[in-house]
């Protein structure tokens, strides 16, 4: 019985996690609050991913966007395909099913006594908001915290009552921008890029860290590079399609890398040597 | 070890035999060709045949297997086959493949579903006297010839069989048949002088095609990444994905859920997929990272090339040729490494 | 005298689009049609540049439901102009599957299409509920037509290894064996839908007219050739005269494409192959027509639902034998490519379902078409569904509007008129 | 409340609808997760009011064209079934003529009271939601989408090749038979059911996205292939989407 558990954990059977808070940040991402059978099955790392399943509906790669401290273990979703969609109509009470955490996470030890410099872009904010999390709950660890964030516009800005949190918070420095004003926005508009003149950091100590759309890592890392942080200290983290999570369906693969497995966390040394990563 | 006398006019009874007590599954003919498949009858079974059009491994990695099933009430089983197999005649360069896709999927996370279906099968090796056709590349790669990966080997010596048992399942098996017929006799040769007196043979008739080392091929194909090479493959390929679906070691797979009538019950099942589809890295935002057919034919060959070589030590091509006689637009393994090789610098 | 004026938009549960248009006024059919509203493809045109072996794909497109028989009498058409003569395997094969369609087909018509009428539901749906059984029966029996053709050829619509001189792909023997299997597994549906079928009675109702029909001086009940025959006594040998009896015409008050034969009118189907040959039915179909109490020749239009289940067991029961006799002989893989191209002109005739089809093709020397026609069943019928109509209104026309239209109906769906393929009817508005 | 689905045909064979009723293992079920009330070859009823309409055929007429339109008004969802109504299918050969040619050469001096229009696909004249290809129809695909409109899972095409499914099906290649298909760039989906049987595909699935004509092209002119011969492979389903694309790639591939 019990090895017959065992095996079903290691396979494609996902847990079934119920669904017990549900928030609406934008029109079209969702924060999902879910409860698992049994404690262990919330034990991951900021920027890990887990497959998420309805069954009918397929599965999806979805990142975890609470911080492992965190009593709540929460998603972010975009609709985007039959999958998301599908979770879009779900209720509290209702149930999915999870199947991980994969991924290596993020190295948070390295993080440990530096300053950090994290540059969220879009949907980036969700996976990297784990480890926001995770840094403010361990804030003395660290030292100077900057983050910047930039959405496509005023609408589309996820988690407003953090980041109203964050700009009012002594312990980060917190800049955000977006793409496309709208009339009652007060805030910055333009690129994330245009953030950059705005912070000092110290290059010697700090650690970069950047997630966000496709398009957004090289002009990001070119500012950061500007700023003289060197190519190992700056992190980051990759999206693929996934189809199994377990380094064998092929599709994420960038060059010679799973990213599902050596993945979605990347060292820039690293990925200069993956001519397909950015 | 042990070496057994299998005189050529008795292996249509060992295979009825064989076919009383187990799934046998082996070469068959088709149209003018031979495909892998499941063996009815001891008549069906060719040895003397010339590649197959899918590979003996996908026996173990079958397209669109179920790997789950749900039920109305919620409940989630996981699909696992495991049946005794015999895979009666395969080549060695069939054997390196099998050896290498039981890595892939035994890396961990291990894959259950393949792994269930290996375990208890039993491998019969033949080796090969002629090459299969001039697409072939194995015997540049080594591959025409295999030291492990099987449980019995056939070696043909003119009106008889040497069969050579070496893990303890072929014992099982050999003995298991040595009991109900008189014919299998033990060798009493020396069996390494015949081994070597074969492979003697086959250097004669088997052709290099490949203009350097094949040692020389990752730091070669390397060195290729930018080349030019890939755009004039590019612009010949249809994107079709005929490549990967008969090569032996592409095991890249898709997952999709299909729904029973009744809309609440149903199945998860995966499908064999292929890098050379448009779409094959796309993420859900729309972003592909391998638009053009130029890096996706790339991206192919590397894989077997680089990659894999790079981080498992061994190469994902097996050299047989399946993708050479597949590809309509004649985009063959063979003019692309020696292009690679008269490339570089 | 009342005054009635009906018509019936869409016609239903036929193939195709059909509206029945009467105007009924002092006594007389005043203004009759039944209009072909849908919308001509001009298959006769497309096909010229075509090559000829891509012929029997193209027209068997020409109709979903008669795909099997388009494409065979496209194929025979074809081989009467390259002066090929098919193997007997082929030709058995292709005698194996137009059974199959005749099975599928007359199935669909009988139970699902005129049954409903019978059994006072409106359709399909409801005869579902009201008996579900009879429906499942009926789904068994047009599957079996349908997975003979699957096995042997693909799928029955738009079969796909039909081609000039054989077949792309034959069969394996274990494969015949299962098409023989899955024929004796019906049998016990086949005799239950007969017995239903008997305790039906259909309307009174008698209409004299000409028949036109493949018959054979031998045993065989003609379905895929035979010498093209009129009721009226013509007989025409070779099937590239066919013209000499099947007279395309236009007609001043119709619109639609007409044609005649010996007489004004004349009727093709299972009925007319009933009053041209009956005695050539397999023996456990032929003693059917004195069970259902078929006097022939008979000439009311409605009995062609009874003749098409007479046809689906002969059919049945032809098909096994066909098949046992294959197997007996032992399956041939034969090369279809044998063959040389040149010019030339080839017409034929084969027996579908809904009555004699004939594809009629010329070709240059490297085989392509120049020249294309195809005359279909529904167009040749169609002036006899009028004169039916024509005469059976005065004889309804007491009854409740909604009856009289209903019967109309019935007696346009009893000649189970496939309109979809009448690609020479138009659409022309009455005053 | 069952979705209400409605079944309609214009210029076309009607073989995919009969797929639909060929469908007899599956038919009592989907009548069960259905209510249909509008399919005109299998029962009288015709309503006005639908969810989901299923479209067969080409549009050829001027009535056509107004038919289309008032279902596209009514109907919350629009599916386009077969090779007819998703590409104009092999209806669309009389396109290459001019059309006074295609009524005179069938209907002689009645031609004139005959309207006929350029065929086009469903469209090209309404917003289509999601296209079924295939000429017919596959039994398969129907389920799934009925199945997938049902569920509320939003429809993709499939993206892969002919050739990814022939390979899969463990088939000898038409190539390697010396016949000749345009499989490696049609869209799959329909199992390769014709080079099963030993045919060649003839492109009923459209072609995937973003097609290598010029490779294929090349590819059938290597194999001796006139350029007539070319033309007709590709436009024997496909004439509305490649007619004047490929005319010009044939005259700079094929000597």
């Amino acid at each position: 019985m019990e090895a017959d558990f065992i095996k079903m954990e290691t396979g494609y059977v996902p847990v079934e996690a119920k669904i017990t808070k549900i928030t609406q940040p934008t029109e079209y991402e969702k924060v999902f609050t879910l409860d698992f059978p049994h404690k262990e099955h919330l034990k991951f790392l900021p920027c890990q991913f887990v497959m998420v399943s309805i069954f009918g509906f397929g599965e999806a790669p979805i990142s975890i966007c609470s911080s492992p401290d965190d009593e709540e273990f929460q998603l972010c979703v975009r609709k985007v395909g039959s999958l998301t969609n599908k979770m879009h109509s779900l209720k509290v009470g209702d149930f999915i099913g999870i199947r991980g955490p994969y991924g290596n996470g993020f190295p948070v030890e390295v993080l440990e006594g530096k300053d950090l410099l994290f540059t969220a872009g879009g949907l980036g904010l969700a996976p990297l908001r784990s480890l926001i999390r995770y840094v403010l709950q361990n804030r003395e660890k660290f030292g100077d915290f900057t983050l910047l964030y930039g959405a496509r516009s005023p609408h589309d800005r996820l988690f407003a009552d953090e980041i109203s949190e964050w700009e009012t918070s002594e312990f980060v420095d917190f800049h955000e921008t977006v793409d496309i004003g709208e009339e009652n926005w007060m805030g910055n508009v333009g690129l994330i890029t245009s953030l950059f003149p705005m912070i000092g950091i110290d290059p010697e100590k700090t650690i970069g860290v950047i997630v966000g759309p496709p398009i957004m890592y090289q002009f990001v890392v070119r500012e950061m590079l500007k700023k003289e942080i060197t190519d190992k200290n700056i992190f980051m983290s990759l999206e693929r399609r996934m189809r199994c999570g377990l380094g064998k369906c092929g599709h994420c693969q960038m060059n010679g890398v799973y990213v599902c497995q050596e993945g979605p966390v990347f060292n820039y040394v690293d990925v200069q040597a993956i001519q397909e990563a950015i | 070890m042990k070496i057994y006398f299998l005189p050529k006019d008795k292996v249509k009874l060992l295979v009825e035999s064989v076919l009383d007590e187990f799934q046998v599954f082996g070469a068959k003919a088709k149209e003018m060709k031979f495909e892998f498949g499941k063996i009815d009858t001891a008549a069906e079974l060719r040895l003397d045949y010339n590649t197959t059009i899918l590979p003996p491994v996908k026996t173990f990695f079958p397209n669109d297997e179920k790997i789950l099933e749900f039920k109305p009430n919620g409940q989630t089983t996981s699909v696992h086959e495991n049946s005794k197999k015999v895979l009666f005649g395969v080549h060695p360069c069939d054997i390196h493949a099998i050896e290498m896709m039981d890595n892939i999927f035994s890396t961990p996370p291990e894959d259950k579903h393949y792994l269930e279906r290996r375990k208890d099968s039993i491998i019969i090796g033949i080796n090969c006297n002629t090459p299969c056709s001039d697409k072939i590349l194995c015997y540049d790669k080594g591959t025409y010839k295999a030291d492990s990966g099987f449980d019995l080997m056939f070696w043909d010596n003119g009106e008889s069989y040497l069969v050579e048992v070496v893990t303890s399942l072929g014992n099982f098996l050999a003995s298991k048949f040595s009991y109900f017929f008189n014919f299998f006799t033990e060798y009493s040769g020396d069996f390494h002088e015949f081994k070597s007196e074969y492979h003697k043979r086959q250097d004669f008739v088997f052709e290099k095609k490949l203009t350097r080392k094949i040692s020389e091929l990752p730091e070669a194909m390397r060195q290729s990444y930018e080349s030019e090479l890939w755009h004039e493959v590019g612009a010949k390929c249809l994107s079709c994905g005929s490549c990967n679906i008969v090569c032996p070691t592409c095991y890249c797979f898709d997952v999709k859920d299909v729904v029973d009538i009744d809309l609440a019950g149903g199945h998860r099942c995966r499908n064999w997929d292929s890098c050379q589809n448009l779409d094959f890295a796309c993420v859900g935002s729309g972003e592909n990272f391998r638009e053009k057919s130029s890096q996706r034919n790339r991206h192919r060959v590397f894989k077997k090339e680089v990659y894999l070589p790079q981080n498992k030590g061994y190469s994902g091509c097996v050299g047989c040729g399946r993708c050479n006689t597949a590809c309509i637009a004649g985009i063959s393994l063979i003019d692309i490494y020696n292009n690679v090789f008269s490339e570089e610098v | 005298m009342k005054k009635l004026d009906i018509n019936v938009h869409h016609l239903t549960r036929v193939e195709g689009h059909g509206n029945v248009v009467v105007n009924y006024e002092k006594g007389k059919v005043e203004n009759f049609q039944l209009q072909i509203v849908e919308s001509p493809r001009f298959f006769e045109v497309m096909l010229q540049g075509r090559h000829i072996t891509e012929a029997p794909h193209i027209t068997g497109r020409i109709c979903g439901i008669c795909s099997v028989g388009h494409t065979t009498a496209s194929l025979k058409a074809a081989e009467k102009a390259l002066g090929i003569t098919p193997s007997e395997q082929t030709q058995e094969m292709r005698k194996v599957l137009l059974n199959a369609e005749f099975i599928q087909s007359h199935v669909l018509h009988a139970c699902f299409l005129v049954l409903p009428d019978f059994l006072n539901v409106g359709s399909v749906i409801p005869l579902a509920e009201t008996h579900p059984e009879e429906v499942k029966r009926a789904l068994r029996l047009k599957k079996l037509g349908n997975d003979i053709c699957e096995v042997l050829v693909g799928r029955h619509i738009h079969p796909v290894s039909m081609t000039v001189n054989g077949f792309t792909r034959i069969p394996s023997e274990s494969e015949f064996e299962k098409v023989r299997k899955m024929l004796l597994d019906s049998e016990d549906d086949i005799l239950k839908m007969v017995a239903l079928f008997k305790t039906l009675k259909m309307p009174d109702f008698v209409n004299d007219t000409e028949n036109i029909g493949l018959t054979s001086d031998g045993e065989e009940f003609c379905l895929y050739d035979g010498k093209i025959t009129s009721s009226y006594g013509k007989i025409i040998e070779d099937e590239n005269d066919y013209l000499e009896l099947i007279k395309e015409r236009v007609v001043e008050h119709s619109s639609a494409k007409h044609v005649k034969g010996e007489g004004e009118t004349y009727a093709v189907g299972a009925l007319s192959r009933l009053n041209l040959s009956a005695e050539k039915l397999h023996p456990k179909a032929k003693v059917l027509v004195e069970e259902f109490g078929l006097e022939l020749p008979n000439y009311n239009p409605f009995n062609n639902n009874v003749a098409q289940v007479i046809e689906t067991v002969h059919c049945f029961y032809d098909s096994i034998e066909r098949i046992e006799n294959l197997l007996e002989k032992g399956i041939k893989q034969e090369n279809y490519k044998d063959y040389e191209v040149k010019a030339g002109r080839g017409a034929g005739a084969c027996e579908v379902p809904r009555g004699i089809l004939f594809h009629d093709y010329e070709i240059d020397e490297k085989g392509i078409i120049v020249k294309a026609n195809c005359i279909i069943p529904t167009g040749q019928n169609l002036a006899n569904i009028e004169k039916n109509m024509r005469k059976l209104v005065p004889e309804i026309i007491d009854k409740p509007k909604e009856e009289i239209t209903h019967s109309l109906e019935m007696l346009v769906r009893a000649y189970d008129p496939c309109i979809s393929c009448s690609a020479h009817f138009l659409d022309v508005e009455f005053v | 409340m069952k979705p209400k689905l409605a079944m309609f045909s214009f210029t076309s064979c009607e073989g995919c609808q009969l797929q639909i009723l060929n469908l007899e293992d599956e038919l009592l079920s989907i009548l069960n997760a259905v209510e249909i009330v509008n399919f005109r070859e299998a029962i009288d009823e015709k309503a006005q009011d639908y969810d989901i309409a299923f479209v067969e055929g080409s549009i050829t007429t001027p009535e056509e064209i107004e038919e289309v339109k008032d279902i596209r008004s009514k109907a919350k969802l629009v599916v386009a079934i077969g090779a007819c109504a998703c590409l104009g299918g092999v209806n669309a050969m009389k396109n290459f003529f001019p059309l006074d040619f295609v009524r005179n050469e069938v209907y002689k001096e009645k031609a004139s009271c005959f309207p006929t229009l350029p065929v086009q696909r469903v469209g090209d004249v309404i917003k289509v939601d999601y296209e079924m290809h295939g000429c017919p129809i596959t039994k398969k695909e129907f389920l799934h989408v009925t199945k997938s409109l049902l569920l509320g899972i939003p429809l993709k095409q499939i993206h892969y090749s002919i050739c990814t499914e022939c390979k899969t099906a463990g088939n000898v290649c038409l190539f390697d038979k010396g016949e000749t298909c345009i499989g490696a760039i049609t869209r799959g989906g329909c199992d390769a059911i014709c080079p099963t049987f030993g045919d060649g595909c003839e492109g009923c699935r459209g072609f995937v996205d973003e097609p290598n004509f010029e490779g294929m092209i090349q590819v059938l002119a290597d194999r001796g292939l006139t350029k007539p011969e070319i033309k007709n492979k590709f436009t024997y389903f496909n004439g509305l989407d490649v007619i004047e694309t490929i005319n010009d790639k044939i005259e700079e591939f094929v000597k």
